[in-house]
């Protein structure tokens, strides 16, 4: 019994961000009410393909009528429901503030229709990405994710954003390519490059092996898995605040899902060893990137960092190898997706009414955007995963998952990695203390990207309190079902 | 993978000094050997998805197997790949205005050989789209052909009225993903299925993609090469 | 939702809501936020009125909303929780009065009411939390109210002192955070239940429960300023007069020591904590931390500072009553956390009080201050005596019962402990009021400011007479029924009575 | 006379002074020492004994009064204070300090509480409040030399209510009841009486500064008015006094040692009161050697009591009256003594300028700042202490010396804390396996 | 082996080679052609091991996949060009800077 119309709703969250993205490309002057608007009809659709999958379990759609083999599978369980969830709340915050953050005065008013296509395509890219159950189909939705990443922090200009972008670009297509060379790989073993055919499929082989590794390595290239974050900081830092924002909460996720996919799936036989390497560079991320954010000089590249430390986190799930692990994994995503959307909002907030971001001289500015300082608290305490937020429950959940799985010093890592946090997020809220009354040039910020930001950070804190509903979700289709002994 | 930071000394040639390079250059023939030794430990016979392909090409339209993967079976990719030929578009179209260049004659001979090649070339690009149904050829081809024209054209001086390079442009730039987008929309309602045509008119409904997707293509890789945004008529 | 179970959610947001709108109320609207404050404080006052009449007569309060499938975010009310919930709303009505009167015409006045009271809403849940993740959460984000409230002057000093009370604190939650997720994956429950609720796990686990004690004490210790974790406290001073005395009085400080409470009576439960052989180094450590702070306090010429070593020392009067194993420490305990609060809050009112109308900060500044301002030196030697134990004020009582339960359980060297403490408290107490009473005042005050022939304003001066004469009938009267030893006598029972 | 006017009657004895402690409440009688004096007269005149349940007071607490030794006791209190008040009130003929009279009062409530107390925790209560009512009432009124001895009285009243606490807890733990007759009889029964004995014996032998604790007693007399000062100086060691009768077990145990002991220590202090006249026979003295040969005596007949069950139970009430000896001797002394000297002027009470004084009383203090520097060292340092009085270089040596013990107590306060603690520990040790 | 492995065995050659030349060359230019020569690699690799088919014609699938690979390559050659150049025009070198911070 179903209350919502049998619409194929999975293939409108791909479609609708695709058409508007070619309407803000065709008509530039309309491009934010388009997308606006598409941006809720995003929304809607999602809710829509939740409330089926909810009601009528996991979706699979084969585009074309062909089915696995032939042609392409989209699928829709828990996990894939869980990151268009994340897209769709960050993406419409974001989307949001986009319409203050462009909408400026002075002379660089045209990156609006720039920037509104190309973040359709990017949304739409993920979409795709975490609706594919075809590896080849999954490449080609990377591509278009990078390319669109590229363009974005490409947007804003100036040597350090170009030469970020570039970088990024290079090691976008490196990655790729990597995992193309997988993808090869794979379906000249085993004849196919649909996921569950191919976990039916897989035997541990020469091949296999040659295969993970290279995808693997090109996936955590781009998921900025220390040592391989060093492109990570200059390109989210130095691009405008809600690209930003959308790098640092959903595109790096993207390739990480990927990751989770292939591992759950495709290689479950992947050995203990290659799990604890994974579990080690995530520690070793989370420590970096803590201590690397806590002595930066600028307020985005500290935010960059943290970004680096966050994804740390989501690879301590692997040597745990149990659902709560995973459960935790995914539940850090999605909070500090949300979190850091509200932490970069805040950041732009701050650059565009000061003109900057240096930390020290952030008293002058904080002090009167309270609203901007609040929401980078709100969005601190989910970072630092204090409760009540959402980052306290996938802490929770992890640090459970590692004492069950007998190994607490994944625990360790998790509580140190919360404060060095601590330390850099009230480093700079503690600026909204001092009374320093200087003057100082400033820009209005218009209310709707403090406000904004704000939601965002307060959405962050519910998660806290709403866990049950994500958790439930996630178990559709039990995509950790083959993982429940652990 | 060492590709982390530069060191600060660079030598003449734009390369690394010697120890920079060494390292990798053994890590690489390492991962080159388990890579060969990986693709040599595949099965010699293996047939893929030729049988299934071969077995449903009746249905699909059009009688040359890749074209039926690429625009029916696997029509999917096709479709977001014309995404990113238009996002590759929007990117560098976002980074700013076509440089300007120096205005040179082009010389006597290039101008000759481009007023007779260009005809040409579109002519070919219309029959490699056409004969791509039955064999090799097919948009891509057929838009890359085209895209010469629109280069050797764009070398030679000529550009595009400012009358057309506003609204007029875009549409051509996007006629390929939206035709694409619109058939395999409209098809939902008839056949049920996202890109599924019907085996009766999946033939022309292909070429009516292909068609433009060529011009798309063509357009579009002739754009990328101006490198940035046209002067347009209107707003800027 | 019955009213049963949305009560404890009412008797929240009876705080936490005015506070949220105080946030977003512009600086000029005092009458609207005073309003906003006191209606609060007032409203909080009568549910929880109506809350103890029906725990007394055996009414289950309880809210639970599900955190994680088999974690709820439980509140709930029993007697023990009682104890705190009341000693905090009606302390927190009387700093509100205190703050309004304290802060008039400063600064940044929305922000500080709206923290403080989500401050009070924290403490309120750490009181109300019916599980130890519940406990957790509450715990933490009183952390993340008070360190606003810190650091709210904004100097460097004040941001110094709120940075060295995140190092603690921060610290101290990520080990409590750590022990208590343990605890569930070895109990599969966290609900606080009498007598504990781990004594039936097999034994072997023994060992690995004693590592989880001592996690969770260190985590609680540090807000309970339990040496060595105490560092934060006498920093914490600098911040505004209301906010020490929240702070010492019932947010934080005792957040710390009624979390022990809970941790050694309704998680391992008293026996099984002796059992596991917890309870004498805690109590060492508490006895150490009763002689350290004291003689700190001693050579403190801050008067503030001197008050907060004196907290560090007092509070572990708690901790101590608790794990000496007996019915009658723990009375004097548990009165303790009331008494202590009373007394303390009393102490910094005065403190901020000199301060204010004086600009007295030291105690060496304090000669002849009781010509000055009479009734608030009364207020203050009311309280100081209280802190000495001297009869028949609060602080009497609380040592009346840790020193009989002491000998009742077997550990006299306790009362040595107290009689020590007892005398170094009269030392750094007696020669303040030898000061401010009998020395001869100087000629002029260091920043005196007029109230128009009272001694200072009527907010300031109310609250620590209102709570000098609660310290005086909460010992008199501590018999009386509803007194805090008679529940603290009703607490007792239940968890020693099978 | 029914129950509820003379409970009435009772809380009110120490209640209206304890109220009129408060400026505010008094301003309105011109007289409000001998106001608050008004209910104890009053309870005199019922003829019969009365006494009040109040268990909502602190732990259970009563009130009463018997017909005999009580009432005296009472009688002889309300004289004593009686005098003291007419002899604060002659100062000038003018009001006295606020201040002076809150500390008086206070005292006085005191006083009569204790008086009336039938329980440990009463009696202790309001045997506190009194002392630190005399502790304030000594540094109000007196000059330099007083608030010296005030301040090592103070130290002696602490440390005298540390081991009565002890005592009262040992009492608690031993017997449910604390009425002085249940714990009497819990004690007498009682295994291990020896620390509570040691403790209630320390505890008010420093409260009544009996010897060798006297060492507060001549003190407090030097430079207060010295009518005044004996008077007051009287009062504690009385109730003091009263303690010892009241807490110990006396006629109920036999300890022939302990008595043995406390008698060689009653007697030395009579010897030692006698010398002391012998040696300086200043009138002033004198009724300060005999205060402490009074206690002398009472020691004495204590330690027999001790070691005697039968004597005391037959010769018991003997000590009461020593007690009302003592207080009316003192009272009788000091009329005279402020009767002779009616006509010349008594050294205001709030410590002007010595210069004002009369000649006497400068000959005097003369001759007591001669004395005491004799004592030696302690009075040299006192001297050294006060030449930089008012200096700032002396708050910066204070300072220093606070910043020097602060950092001291910083490096080394873990260390002291456990050798504290540690020493606790033994002595508890030693304690419990000696006793 | 037959030739479908030696020309896979080729791509790889190609992929390591691109690899080798990404890492070791400073100016973008080289990288970006270094990027081009893997990319060749890897579609040489899914292209020559389609005909690993006895006789009949080869896999179609992977053409398809080398011709949508083509076109994304191309794309993105296209945009890192014109990024290039545009780096180029800000920093006056085309070659990645030391990450600058400040």
């Amino acid at each position: 019994m179903s209350y919502v119309p049998d619409i194929h709703w999975g293939v409108m969250v791909i479609v609708l961000p695709l058409a508007g993205a070619v309407c803000c490309f065709l008509w530039p002057r309309r491009a934010v009410p388009l997308g606006l608007v598409t941006a809720l009809g995003i929304v809607a659709c999602v809710a829509g393909l939740g409330w089926q999958v909810v009601e009528q379990g996991a979706q699979r759609y084969a585009v074309g009528g062909w089915g696995a083999p032939l042609g392409i599978d989209l699928y829709a369980d828990g996990l894939s429901l869980l990151m268009l969830m994340v897209a769709a709340v960050a993406g419409l915050g974001i989307s949001v503030y986009s319409c203050g953050y462009f909408h400026r005065p002075d002379a660089k008013r045209d990156k609006a229709k720039h920037f509104w296509p190309l973040w359709m395509f990017l949304w739409a890219a993920l979409n795709a990405l975490f609706l594919s159950a075809d590896i080849f189909n999954l490449y080609v939705t990377l591509e278009l994710l990078g390319l669109a990443a590229v363009a974005l922090v490409a947007l804003a200009g100036g040597a350090d954003a170009l030469t970020g972008a570039m970088r990024y670009l290079l090691v976008s297509l490196l990655g790729s390519l990597f995992y193309l060379l997988g993808v090869a790989l794979l379906y000249h073993g085993f004849g196919s490059v649909d996921i569950t055919l191919l976990a039916e499929r897989v035997e541990p082989s020469p091949v296999v092996w040659a295969a993970m590794g290279l995808m693997v390595t090109g996936l955590l290239l781009k998921t900025a898995l220390f040592p391989l974050h060093f492109w990570l900081p200059s390109a989210h830092a130095s691009a405008p605040a809600p690209v930003s924002a959308l790098l640092s909460a959903l595109v790096v996720k993207a390739s990480f899902y990927i990751l989770l996919r292939l591992w759950l799936e495709i290689f479950p036989f992947a050995n203990a060893a290659l799990a604890q390497l994974l579990g080690l560079l995530g520690a070793a991320a989370v420590l970096w990137g803590g201590f690397q954010a806590l002595f930066q000089a600028r307020l985005k590249m500290l935010i960059a960092y943290s970004t680096v430390a966050q994804l740390g986190y989501l690879f301590l799930a692997f040597p745990l190898a149990n659902v709560i692990g995973w459960t935790g994994a995914l539940y850090m995503l999605l909070s500090h997706a949300v979190a850091k959307t509200a932490m970069f909002m805040a950041a732009g907030n701050i650059l565009y009414f000061g003109g900057h971001d240096r930390i020290v001289d952030l008293d002058r500015v904080v002090q009167r955007l309270p609203l901007t300082i609040t929401a980078f608290a709100l969005a601190g305490v989910s970072i630092m995963g204090l409760p009540p937020s959402g980052g306290f429950i996938a802490k929770w959940l992890l640090l459970e998952a590692a004492i069950r799985a007998a190994q607490w010093w994944w625990g360790g890592i998790l509580i140190l990695g919360g404060l060095l946090s601590a330390a850099w997020v009230f480093k700079v809220v503690g600026y909204a203390f001092t009374q320093s009354e200087v003057p100082h040039e400033t820009r209005t910020v218009p209310a709707s990207m403090e406000w904004t930001a704000l939601v965002m950070a307060v959405v962050a804190i519910l998660l806290g309190l709403f866990a049950p509903w994500p958790l439930a979700l996630l178990e559709i289709g039990s995509p950790f079902g083959r993982e429940n002994a652990g | 993978m060492k590709k982390t930071r530069k060191p600060k000394s660079i030598t003449e040639n734009g390369k690394k000094p010697a120890q920079f390079r060494l390292l990798p250059a053994v890590l690489l023939s390492a991962l080159a050997v388990g890579l060969g030794y990986a693709v040599l430990s595949l099965p010699s016979q293996a047939s893929g998805l030729s049988e299934p392909v071969a077995a449903n090409l009746e249905s699909s339209g059009v009688s040359n197997p890749v074209t039926a993967v690429l625009l029916n079976f696997r029509g999917y990719d096709t479709l977001l790949e014309l995404g990113v030929l238009l996002l590759a578009l929007l990117g560098v179209w976002s980074l700013g205005a076509a440089p300007k260049r120096r205005e040179s004659s082009p010389g006597l001979v290039l101008e000759m050989l481009s007023r007779l090649l260009v005809p040409l070339l579109i002519l070919v690009a219309g029959y490699l789209l056409w004969i791509g149904v039955h064999a090799p050829g097919g948009a891509f081809q057929a838009g890359s052909v085209l895209a010469t024209a629109g280069v050797l054209s764009l070398l030679t001086g000529w550009r595009l009225d400012t009358r057309f390079s506003g609204l007029p442009l875009r549409i051509t730039l996007v006629a390929g993903l939206g035709v694409f987008v619109v058939v395999g929309i409209v098809l939902i309602p008839m056949g049920g299925r996202l890109l599924a045509y019907p085996p009766s008119f999946a033939g022309a409904l292909i070429l009516l993609i292909e068609a433009a997707a060529t011009l798309s293509i063509g357009i579009t890789l002739a754009a990328l090469f101006l490198g940035g945004r046209p002067e347009t008529g209107g707003h800027s | 939702m019955s009213w049963d179970s949305a009560l404890p959610l009412f008797v929240l947001a009876s705080s936490l809501l005015p506070g949220l709108v105080i946030f977003f109320l512009p600086e000029e609207r005092v009458a609207i936020r005073t309003t906003l404050n006191l209606a609060g404080a007032v409203l909080k006052l009568a549910l929880v009125g109506v809350m103890i009449w029906g725990v007394f007569h055996g009414s289950h309060y309880e809210t639970r909303l599900p955190l994680l499938p088999g974690l709820d975010l439980l509140l709930r009310a029993d007697s023990l929780s009682m104890l705190f919930v009341v000693l905090s709303s009606v302390l927190w009505l009387v700093t509100t009065v205190y703050a309004v009167g304290y802060l008039e015409g400063s600064p940044n006045r929305s922000r500080f009411f709206g923290f403080f009271s989500l401050c009070v809403t924290a403490t309120i849940g750490v009181a109300l939390a019916g599980n130890l993740v519940t406990f957790l959460l509450f715990y933490e984000l009183l952390t993340l109210a008070t360190y606003p409230l810190i650091v709210h002057r904004g100097t460097d000093e004040a941001r110094r002192a709120g940075r060295t009370y995140l190092i603690y604190t921060i610290a101290g939650g990520a080990l409590l955070l750590i022990g208590t997720a343990w605890l569930y994956t070895l109990s599969g429950t966290l609900a606080f239940t009498a007598r504990g609720f781990l004594s039936g796990l097999d034994e072997s686990h023994n060992g690995v429960l004693v590592v989880i004690f001592v996690l969770l004490i260190a985590g609680l210790g540090v807000k309970a300023a339990l040496i060595p974790l105490h560092g934060w406290l006498p920093q914490a001073m600098v911040a505004a007069a209301p906010v020490s005395a929240l702070l010492h009085a019932v947010a934080v400080v005792k957040a710390g020591a009624f979390g022990i409470v809970r941790v050694v009576y309704d998680v391992y439960g008293l026996q099984f904590s002796a059992s596991l052989g917890v309870t004498l180094p805690l109590a060492i450590v508490a006895a150490v931390t009763i002689i350290y702070g004291s003689m700190r306090a001693l050579f403190q010429d801050d008067l503030k500072r001197r008050l907060a070593f004196s907290t560090v020392s007092q509070v572990a009067y708690i901790v101590l009553g608790i794990t000496i194993v007996g019915p009658l420490a723990a009375v004097g305990g548990l009165v303790h956390l009331v008494h202590q609060g009373v007394m303390k809050i009393t102490l910094f009112f005065c403190a901020g009080n000199l301060a204010e109308t004086l600009g007295i900060h030291n105690v060496s500044e304090m000669n002849g201050v009781g010509r000055r301002m009479p009734w608030t030196m009364v207020a203050f030697t009311v309280a100081a005596f209280g802190m000495i134990g001297t009869p028949p004020l609060a602080g009497f009582v609380s040592k009346w019962y840790l020193g009989l339960g002491a000998l009742d359980g077997g550990q006299g060297w306790v009362i040595f402990v107290l009689a020590g403490s007892s005398l170094l408290n009269a030392a750094y107490f007696l020669p303040i009021l030898y000061a401010a009473w009998f020395k001869a005042p100087p000629d002029a005050w260091l920043a005196e400011r007029s109230f128009g022939g009272r001694e200072t304003a009527w907010a300031l001066l109310a609250p620590p007479l209102v709570t000098a004469f609660l310290t005086l009938a909460l010992g008199l009267l501590a018999s009386a029924p509803f007194s805090p030893l008679q529940w603290a006598r009703f607490i007792t029972r239940l968890e020693y009575t099978p | 006379m029914n129950t509820v006017p003379s409970a009435l009657l009772l809380i009110l004895v120490p209640l209206l002074p304890l109220l009129l402690v408060f400026p505010a409440l008094r301003s309105r009688f011109s007289r409000p020492c001998y106001i608050a004096l008004l209910p104890a007269l009053i309870l005199l005149a019922v003829p019969q004994a009365v006494s009040i349940d109040l268990p909502w007071l602190l732990m259970g607490s009563g009130l009463g009064i018997d017909d005999g030794a009580g009432r005296l006791l009472l009688a002889m209190s309300v004289l004593l204070w009686a005098v003291a008040a007419s002899l604060l009130h002659s100062v000038n003929g003018k009001p006295v300090d606020d201040r002076l009279t809150s500390c008086f009062l206070l005292t006085l409530a005191g006083n009569l509480g204790a008086i009336l107390a039938t329980d440990l925790v009463g009696f202790f209560t309001f045997s506190s409040l009194m002392g630190y009512g005399f502790y304030a009432l000594l540094i109000a009124g007196g000059g330099a030399e007083t608030r010296r001895a005030a301040r090592v009285y103070l130290v002696c009243l602490i440390v005298a209510d540390l081991a009565l606490f002890e005592a009262l807890l040992i009492a608690a733990a031993t017997a449910r009841d604390l009425d002085f007759e249940a714990v009497r009889q819990a004690m007498a029964q009682s295994a291990s009486p020896g620390l509570y004995l040691s403790m209630v014996l320390a505890g008010f032998a420093l409260k009544a500064g009996i010897w060798p604790l006297h060492f507060w007693l001549p003190l407090a007399f030097r430079s207060f008015p010295p009518a005044v000062a004996l008077l007051l100086g009287a009062v504690p060691v009385a109730i003091a006094l009263l303690g010892f009768v009241r807490w110990l077990p006396l006629g109920e145990v036999r300890l022939p040692a302990l008595g043995l002991i406390i008698q060689a220590m009653g007697a030395a202090a009579m010897f030692y009161a006698i010398l002391a006249a012998a040696k300086r026979a200043q009138p002033i003295r004198l009724p300060a050697c005999a205060a402490i040969f009074a206690s002398g005596l009472f020691t004495t007949f204590l330690g027999v009591g001790l070691g005697d069950p039968v004597a005391w139970n037959r010769h018991g009430n003997v000590a009461y009256f020593l007690i009302v000896f003592l207080g009316s001797g003192v009272a009788v002394l000091v009329i005279i003594t402020g009767w002779r000297r009616a006509r010349g002027h008594y050294p205001t009470m709030s410590g002007k300028p010595v210069d004002d004084s009369p000649p006497w009383f400068e000959r005097w203090s003369g001759a007591l700042t001669r004395w005491a520097a004799q004592v030696g060292g302690l009075s040299r340092l006192c001297a050294a202490w006060r030449a930089k009085v008012g200096g700032l270089r002396q708050i910066r040596a204070w300072q220093r010396a606070l910043h020097g013990s602060e950092r001291f107590l910083q490096r080394w306060a873990y260390a002291i804390t456990l050798f504290l603690l540690l020493g606790i520990v033994v002595v508890f040790a030693g304690a419990s396996s000696w006793i | 082996m037959s030739s479908a492995f030696l020309y896979a065995l080729v791509g790889v050659g190609l992929f390591t080679l691109g690899l080798y030349a990404l890492i070791v060359h400073t100016h973008l230019l080289r990288k970006i052609l270094a990027i081009n020569v893997m990319a060749s690699g890897v579609f040489l690799v899914l292209v020559a091991l389609a005909a690993r088919t006895q006789g009949a014609t080869p896999d179609p699938v992977p053409h398809a996949m080398v011709i949508t690979g083509i076109v994304v390559a191309v794309s993105a050659t296209a945009l890192a060009l014109a990024l290039m150049l545009r780096v180029r025009a800000e920093t006056g070198r085309a070659e990645l800077a030391e990450e600058s911070q400040e």
